[in-house]
């Protein structure tokens, strides 16, 4: 089975999918999820350049930037709301943040 | 771009200019009660600017937005939720907070995304729609500095928000990889002939992404969490509005493609409809904090709202009818409730414990028939909004004999019942079992929760001039 | 427009007793009292009024109105025959509710006459609904404020109880909600129009599984408001913790709304179907007289017993009902069976609510319910234990009073079509002694072993029971009015129970010897 | 129908009366004086007494017709339409005219027995309901009509053994009468609707000749019917099976125990065996049954009552084997025999009852008669009612009426068609049993050395009736003497239009003379064993009871031949431990269940909430994982 370059990018953005998830599931810090969390919207963005190329499409690109754009919102949040977190409880443990439950 | 493309995106560039005022505003001189009426005005004129809107619909506005009625109808109520959202917000934030003017920009940026969501017509729209409201939504959900619940609320929506996101992400870029399509138009012209082998996958992790905003089950746990750590009004915001733009997508969705079943998902949807009403209610049971309680059940009605997205396979009209009525009883009942705790809300907190309420209708008979007919309303119960909404839910459902769903529907909203009667219990507890006092009632917010439970009983009286307006809004 | 005006008066004295309770406790009252009354003053005129129109059948009064055009929906009332004497039961005992309250109720006065007249309200809706979305707007309406009713002013275990009620009612109402809707979308299907109005859903043609499966839905509404065993088990829970008007309303009216429910929808709708399901019901018809005679006779909480004797009265209740389904479609046996279910009914809501009037004055009094803390009241008050006595006959099936002409007819129907049901039935009879004599002996009988010293019963206590002795007498005695008042409505239903060509069959054969199919 | 009287149109009063009375005394009678109380009681009664004298007298003139006063419709449905109407006919009249007189000597009994009780105007009260509905079950025209009149005197019964309700032993036999009776109206009601059903009618003269009309003798549907009334009458007339709560209903007031008890209530199955006597005709099983349940009876109870120390329950059994004779009578188609032993049975039992309550009260409420002896000399008229009256149960030949009516039984058992040599010795040995058990009594209470000097003494309004029905004992038997003694079967000829007189019977060896003469040695010998064993030798009946069987068999007897306690362990506790048992409602279980499923749930689903947002996110992938296969898969 063939898959071509965007068929290989796909399966390229998969794993960096697996693996910015399986960041967020295994690290504690915060820092580190917001990390994993771009990892996977990265993938996300990669797999779009793939099939952009293989439609011979700019729309997957474009997809990208907006992907970009978003995810760098979605980090400034997310460090402002660790700033905080730090600040209350001296440390980034995402874990701590588990007052609310049941 | 033409006029009748300026007319028929009004509503949407009213909301999109209501932030950037109150910015500006508040970057000139800081005071609270001028941003909450610049945000009142812009929203307000978002509202005004609807029936002109409506005159130019249906109208394809780039190819990223359709205006239609559905639109627009989804659209009205957004921005009425964000209204009544900024009221109520208004003497909570007074009470509590120092820096209370950029709630009003987050929640106009959030309006602006929900609404968007409910005109998109392509994956870019839909994204950047969804994104702008999330990114707005972890504002609000952590706005209280000092809370630390507030800022667990916060960071769990953010991650689990964010993860979600880029389920869907990955999902809409497995389908574009085997149609090469992001307009929904033009995606359905190409489905037939897209490989399955991306597509199924892909439906079903667009499906992972629109279910976590629902909060359907599994994706339902950040609810009750986030629920009861954000402030109540953008609780209720987030409950309505957010829930409204990200359901108006998927409707359109169907419409667009006929049903599910070129996706293969029907089955994957009729499993989250029985877990999420099944497991919002099921969780809610015991719940003693009422915020998170409303989490729970807003699990469960997001659970039967796809019972009416399903019926949408066999009676389109009928299903977009009873979506439309029923975020318009369930958008009423909940910023009741919400409403509620915001405007009973002290320096110490809001009154989030059901025991907070024992008694209450004996010593303030108001807040306590607000609250009660809000429960009734979720539940279900006949004068009040949410009776003819179940009712129009369970006709759907009967229209596209969707026999097993319903069955699943009536059990799990009786086991609904119970949670519901234990808020009303407390409620009507004897006056001596009565629990300490709550802050008195500002007299703008007695107003407000008075015509909102006035539309409460009025919708579930006299609902035909709304339903004329549902029916006249059609999606097209 | 009367009718209107009998539910408008209830809810605009529901409203001035509520605002009316904030400066007064006594005034709550009195509006409930004078709004019930006349509500009972308009009904009773409408029958002294009627004469031939009565005999005639159809409907002496309507209102039709527009409400919902969209979805088809109309405010429609109507009254005939059944339904008014109906009326008059829930105004009578709505007027004794509230007399049997005057000095149980001390708190939140104002809101429980609210709650009250507005359960009337709802079961007078029923009881007059035409469009079957009203009539399930109006079965669910009575709800809440029962709810209220139980949770508020109940004894001991009121939560769990209002909580249990609740749940029943709204679960097997849903499962009619569904059933309405499948009825309404089947008849659109058929006709193009969608409607719900009784008149035109009645004709809705339906394939014998469809019809099958839609009963069941309204039969799941009516049979756990009846309610018929198994699904009785709300009841004793609800009738012991509400407070004595709310046990009244619960046994008098409420279970009514169930065995109207059933006369006036789920057998017209659905002959062959119902008549397909009969041999089930009768069975637990049956089983349910036994059943809640012999657990009746084993509680020792006097409100528990009477709630228990209610679930066996009722399955005479069911018992008739689908006797007239099960017996030759428009023979006599038909007519006894649908004839003694109203008059069951009738008496049944007289009796029992009596009966539990008087456990609320005992409560008052005595502060409990348990039969062993009473014991030789006779001695301190006799007129009270005597009018105990008077019902618990009543209760009882002893001829001469109301209640044993009912039993009577439906019985006369069983046997014609199973006279092992009859036996059944007649045991049911007999094991109701078992419980009657238990009641007077535990409760007035015996020695004043505690020794009470209470006063004998009030004037307020024998206004509210004297009209409801006279009502059994007269019921036993000469319920001829009564039969005659309900004949020609009850022909209607039956007429709606024979298949077309039985109908046929039947003019040309000679009367009374139609054949089932 | 020309030349009705004009006081038939009055029959009606003949229980509204009393009944009007009964509402007057228990509505407002604790207002009342004793004087007023004793006089709107009792003169009812009266006044009822009046009008059926009246109207007997009317009736004489009539040649026996009968004749319908329709009163209202009941109600009217589909074909079912019974009317409250009372039917006048010659059963009626001699129903009406005991039942009336018995109750108005037994009230003027009361008026003074029941003064020092509480609750006089209660009393009189349910006596007076008593004699209204006994009135209209005697008067019915319809079996519905009879049905409430029947269970009206069962009510009654009921209300007056219970009578004195702080004890709640009486309370216990009343409801035991209650229960055990309405056992049989349960067969009497599907009986009923069997009729209806099959003859359309429930009218009694239509249903009787429709009857005849529609059945064959020995029709299932005859036979059927023929045994759900014999059921109802079983239960009311204290017969095998149900016999065992008479007894016991010995509990109320000696009034109660002499009017309901003895005189007239347990004597409704009798009524109502004769009055569809045609029915019967059509049903010889039936027949057979009611003869062979009339002789058991007759014997077992006979046997209890030589058993017996109470005073009461001596009489209550002797009732229970004299309605045995009379259920014999009807057994082999001697209906008007059954109906003559129903009324001397009226006189001399409740004669018996009266004077035992004066026993009672002189011995301050003593019941054991071997607690009691030599009364003769301190209580003479009490002494000499026994005499008269128990000369009369035993059949004391020639001058009691006890006599006449039981031989004329005795008789007809011997040469009825349906009879038997059989049945008759079975019921000369009941007649031999009869004479033990009453002069027994007689002579314990009566003889031997005075135990406790007695208490109060009747005053003449005890006395006055005791005395006329001493009389009525004697003579009441002369209106039937057989023609074999130069009688003129009176009573017989005026019943003969309703119950027709014994068919042809068998060829006999014996004449009817010599059946009676039978019956007078039989009576003698019992007379002069218990004379022999009570009197004479008193040490024969120690050495008698010094044996082990004896006493075994005394306790049987006196225990009612175990018929309560195997009832107590075949259907009282059974009943009461299944209802006991599902006390709490096991069909809650299942929605108990329900609820505690769904707690379950709820507990299993809450640590789904960790609160821990990474596991959250595990959630989310494992959901993303299950809907994509669900997806790919279908």
């Amino acid at each position: 089975m063939s898959l071509g370059l965007p068929g290989w990018g796909l399966v390229l953005a998969a794993a960096l999918f697996a693996l910015g998830l399986a960041g967020v599931l295994a690290r504690r810090n915060l820092l580190m999820i917001l990390i994993s969390i771009e990892v996977m919207l990265n993938a996300a963005g990669l797999a779009f350049i793939a099939a952009g190329a293989a439609w011979n499409q700019a729309d997957g690109q474009v997809m990208f930037l907006f992907i970009l754009a978003v995810a760098a919102s979605e980090v400034a949040i997310g460090l402002a709301l660790a700033l905080r977190l730090h600040r209350e409880t001296n440390s980034l443990d995402a874990d701590a943040a588990s007052r609310m439950r049941g | 771009m033409n006029g009748g493309s300026w007319n028929a995106i009004a509503p949407w560039l009213a909301l999109g200019a209501t932030p950037v005022a109150a910015m500006l505003a508040i970057a000139l001189r800081r005071s609270h009660r001028a941003t909450l009426w610049i945000t009142v005005a812009g929203f307000g004129a978002g509202l005004l600017r609807i029936r002109p809107a409506a005159r130019a619909a249906p109208l394809a506005v780039t190819p990223l937005l359709r205006v239609d009625g559905f639109a627009l109808y989804f659209t009205a109520l957004i921005a009425g939720a964000a209204l009544v959202t900024a009221l109520l917000a208004y003497p909570a934030l007074e009470r509590r907070e120092e820096r209370r003017e950029e709630f009003y920009v987050l929640l106009g940026v959030a309006a602006l995304g929900a609404a968007t969501l409910a005109a998109s017509d392509h994956f870019a729209s839909f994204f950047l729609g969804l994104e702008t409201l999330s990114v707005a939504l972890y504002g609000l959900a952590a706005y209280p500095r000092r809370d630390p619940l507030a800022l667990e609320a916060g960071i769990k929506y953010l991650v689990l928000a964010a993860a979600s996101a880029a389920f869907l992400l990955l999902g809409m870029a497995l389908i574009y990889a085997s149609t090469g399509a992001l307009g929904f138009a033009r995606l359905a012209g190409a489905l037939p002939a897209a490989p399955p082998s991306l597509l199924a996958p892909g439906a079903a992790l667009i499906l992972v992404g629109v279910g976590f905003k629902l909060g359907l089950v599994p994706f339902h746990l950040w609810t009750p969490d986030v629920y009861q750590g954000a402030p109540a009004p953008a609780a209720g915001f987030i409950a309505t509005a957010s829930k409204a733009g990200v359901f108006a997508v998927l409707m359109r969705f169907f419409f667009v493609f006929g049903g599910l079943d070129s996706w293969r998902t029907v089955s994957a949807v009729v499993a989250l409809a029985i877990a999420s009403m099944l497991g919002g209610n099921l969780l809610a049971l015991r719940q003693r904090n009422l915020k998170r309680l409303l989490g729970y059940s807003s699990i469960a009605h997001m659970g039967y709202l796809l019972v009416a997205l399903l019926a949408a396979r066999y009676a389109v009209a009928l299903a977009t009818a009873t979506a439309g009525f029923y975020f318009l009883a369930y958008f009423v009942t909940t910023l009741a409730a919400f409403g509620l705790i915001a405007a009973l809300t002290t320096e110490r907190g809001e009154p989030q414990e059901i025991a907070d309420l024992r008694g209450l209708f004996w010593r303030r008979p108001f807040p306590a028939t607000v609250l009660a007919a809000a429960m009734l309303s979720l539940a279900g119960i006949p004068l009040t909004a949410g009776f003819l909404a179940k009712f129009y839910l369970v006709a759907a459902g009967a229209a596209a004999a969707l026999w097993m769903l319903l069955l699943v529907l009536v059990i799990s909203s009786v086991i609904g019942l119970f949670y519901y009667l234990r808020v009303m219990m407390a409620l009507f507890a004897p006056a001596e079992e009565a629990a300490a006092p709550l802050a008195p009632l500002p007299a703008g917010q007695g107003w407000l929760l008075g015509a909102l439970l006035a539309a409460l009983f009025w919708i579930g009286l006299f609902p035909q001039p709304f339903l004329r307006m549902i029916l006249g809004l059609p999606l097209g | 427009m009367i009718l209107v005006w009998l539910l408008a008066i209830l809810g605009a004295a529901a409203a001035a007793a509520a605002i009316a309770g904030r400066w007064s406790d006594a005034a709550p009252r009195w509006i409930a009292l004078a709004a019930v009354l006349a509500d009972f003053g308009l009904t009773l005129r409408i029958w002294l009024r009627a004469g031939g129109a009565l005999r005639a059948g159809g409907w002496l009064r309507k209102v039709d109105w527009s409400w919902i055009p969209s979805l088809g929906i109309r405010f429609h009332l109507a009254l005939d025959g059944l339904s008014l004497l109906l009326l008059l039961l829930t105004f009578s005992l709505g007027a004794v509710a509230v007399l049997a309250s005057w000095r149980d109720v001390r708190t939140g006065v104002g809101f429980f006459h609210f709650n009250l007249l507005w359960i009337l309200a709802g079961v007078a809706g029923v009881f007059l609904a035409m469009d079957l979305f009203l009539f399930y707007f109006a079965w669910e309406l009575m709800l809440v404020p029962m709810f209220f009713l139980i949770a508020i002013w109940g004894h001991e275990r009121r939560r769990y109880a209002a909580v249990k009620f609740f749940l029943f009612t709204q679960l097997s109402g849903l499962l009619m909600l569904v059933a309405i809707l499948a009825l309404a979308l089947t008849h659109r299907a058929a006709t193009g129009a969608l409607t719900f109005d009784y008149g035109a859903l009645i004709a809705t043609p339906l394939g014998q599984r469809a019809a099958l499966w839609i009963l069941l839905g309204f039969l799941a509404a009516f049979t756990v408001k009846l309610p018929m065993f198994p699904f009785h088990t709300w009841l004793p829970d609800a009738h012991t913790e509400a407070p004595t008007a709310g046990s009244i309303v619960l046994a008098g009216l409420m279970l009514k709304t169930g065995a109207y429910g059933l006369l006036r929808f789920a057998l017209p709708l659905f002959p062959r179907a119902a008549r397909a399901a009969a041999p089930w019901l009768l069975a637990l018809a049956a089983v349910g007289i036994l059943y809640g005679g012999l657990l009746a006779f084993a509680q020792s909480d006097l409100k528990r017993l009477v709630a228990y004797t209610s679930v066996s009265h009722m399955g005479f209740v069911l018992l008739g009902v689908f006797l007239a389904t099960a017996a030759p479609a428009g023979s006599a046996a038909a007519h006894w069976a649908l004839t003694g279910v109203v008059l069951e009914m009738l008496c049944h809501g007289f009796s029992t609510g009596a009966l539990f009037a008087i456990a609320g004055f005992l409560q008052e009094r005595l502060h409990t319910r348990e039969m062993a803390r009473m014991s030789g009241l006779w001695a301190v008050m006799p007129r009270l234990s005597g009018a105990g006595l008077f019902f618990a006959l009543a209760a009882v099936g002893l001829p001469g009073l109301g209640n044993f002409v009912a039993e009577f007819l439906i019985l006369l129907a069983a046997y014609r079509v199973s006279p092992g049901l009859a036996a059944a039935g007649a045991i049911g009879i007999l094991v109701s002694t078992f419980y009657g004599v238990e009641l007077v002996q535990r409760a007035f009988h015996g020695p004043n072993r505690h020794g009470w010293r209470v006063p004998d019963m009030a004037a307020r206590e024998a206004w509210a029971l004297a009209p409801m002795m006279a009502a059994l007498l007269w019921l036993g005695l000469y319920p001829q009015p009564v039969v005659r008042a309900a004949g020609a409505s009850l022909r209607q239903i039956e007429q709606a129970l024979a298949p077309p060509h039985t109908a046929a069959a039947r003019l040309r054969a000679p009367a009374g010897k139609g054949t089932a199919p | 129908m020309t030349g009705v009287p004009a006081i038939f149109g009055w029959l009606w009063l003949e229980p509204a009366i009393p009944f009007a009375s009964a509402l007057a005394l228990l509505a407002v009678g604790r207002a009342l004086g004793k004087r007023a109380t004793a006089w709107l009681g009792t003169g009812a009664i009266a006044a009822s007494s009046a009008v059926a004298l009246r109207v007997a007298w009317s009736y004489a003139g009539t040649g026996g017709r009968g004749f319908t006063l329709p009163l209202w419709q009941w109600f009217a449905v589909a074909g079912f339409a019974p009317r409250v109407a009372l039917y006048l006919d010659p059963l009626a009249v001699v129903m009406t005219l005991v039942v009336s007189f018995v109750s108005l000597l037994i009230h003027v009994y009361s008026t003074e027995f029941m003064a020092g009780s509480e609750g006089y105007a209660r009393f009189f009260g349910y006596m007076n309901l008593f004699v209204a509905s006994m009135l209209t079950l005697t008067l019915a025209s319809n079996l519905l009509l009879l049905l409430l009149g029947w269970e009206g005197v069962g009510l009654c019964s009921y209300l007056l053994i219970g009578f004195w309700y702080p004890d709640e032993a009486n309370g216990y036999a009343g409801r035991k009468a209650f229960i055990v009776t309405r056992v049989g109206d349960t067969a009497l009601l599907l009986g009923l609707f069997l009729l209806f059903n099959r003859l359309g009618t429930l009218n009694l003269q239509l249903l009787m000749q429709r009857a005849a009309a529609h059945w064959a003798p020995g029709a299932a549907a005859a036979e059927t019917a023929a045994f759900l009334l014999l059921g109802g009458a079983v239960g009311k007339s204290a017969q095998l099976p149900l016999q065992t709560w008479l007894p016991d209903a010995m509990a109320g007031p000696t009034p109660t125990s002499a009017l309901i008890h003895a005189a007239t209530m347990v004597t409704a199955g009798v009524y109502l065996i004769a009055r569809t006597h045609a029915l019967f005709a059509l049903a010889p099983a039936a027949m057979s049954a009611v003869a062979g349940i009339g002789l058991a009876t007759l014997l077992l109870a006979g046997c209890s009552a030589l058993a017996q120390h109470d005073i009461k329950r001596i009489l209550a059994y002797s009732t229970i084997s004299q309605i045995g004779y009379m259920f014999l009578a009807l057994g082999v188609g001697a209906w008007a025999a059954a109906i003559f032993h129903l009324m001397t049975h009226a006189f001399f039992k409740a004669l018996l009852f009266l004077a035992a309550g004066v026993v009672i009260q002189a011995m301050h409420e003593e019941h054991d008669i071997f607690k009691m002896g030599g009364l003769r000399r301190t209580l003479p008229l009490a002494y000499w009612c026994f005499l008269f009256a128990g000369a009369s149960l035993a059949g004391l030949p020639l001058v009691t009426a006890g006599f006449y009516s039981k031989d004329l039984i005795l008789w007809s058992d011997y040469a009825s068609p349906l009879g038997s040599t059989g049945l008759w010795i079975g019921a000369l040995v009941g007649a031999f049993l009869t004479a033990l058990y009453i002069f027994r009594l007689i002579f314990v209470v009566f003889y031997g050395p005075e135990r406790e000097p007695p208490g109060h003494r009747p005053g003449p309004r005890e006395q006055w009736p005791m005395v006329i029905l001493a009389f009525l004992s004697m003579l009441a038997g002369f209106i039937d003497l057989p023609r074999a003694l130069g009688g003129g079967d009176w009573l017989s000829r005026f019943l003969q239009p309703v119950l027709p007189t014994l068919a042809a019977g068998r060829v006999t060896e014996l004449g009817e003379l010599a059946t009676d003469a039978i019956a007078g040695l039989v009576f003698f010998a019992g007379l002069y064993l218990i004379w022999l064993f009570r009197l004479q030798r008193p040490a024969l009946t120690a050495a008698l009871m010094a044996g082990a069987w004896p006493q075994r068999v005394q306790r049987f007897w006196l225990a009612g031949w175990g018929m309560d306690w195997l009832y107590e362990q075949a259907l009282v506790r059974p009943v009461v431990a299944a209802a006991r048992t599902g006390r709490n409602d096991p069909a809650d279980a299942i929605f108990a269940g329900a609820g505690a499923l769904t707690r379950g749930l709820n507990r299993g689903l809450s640590f789904w909430e960790s609160g821990r947002v990474r596991r959250y996110a595990g959630w989310i992938a494992v959901g993303a994982i299950v809907l994509a296969a669900l997806a790919v898969l279908g």
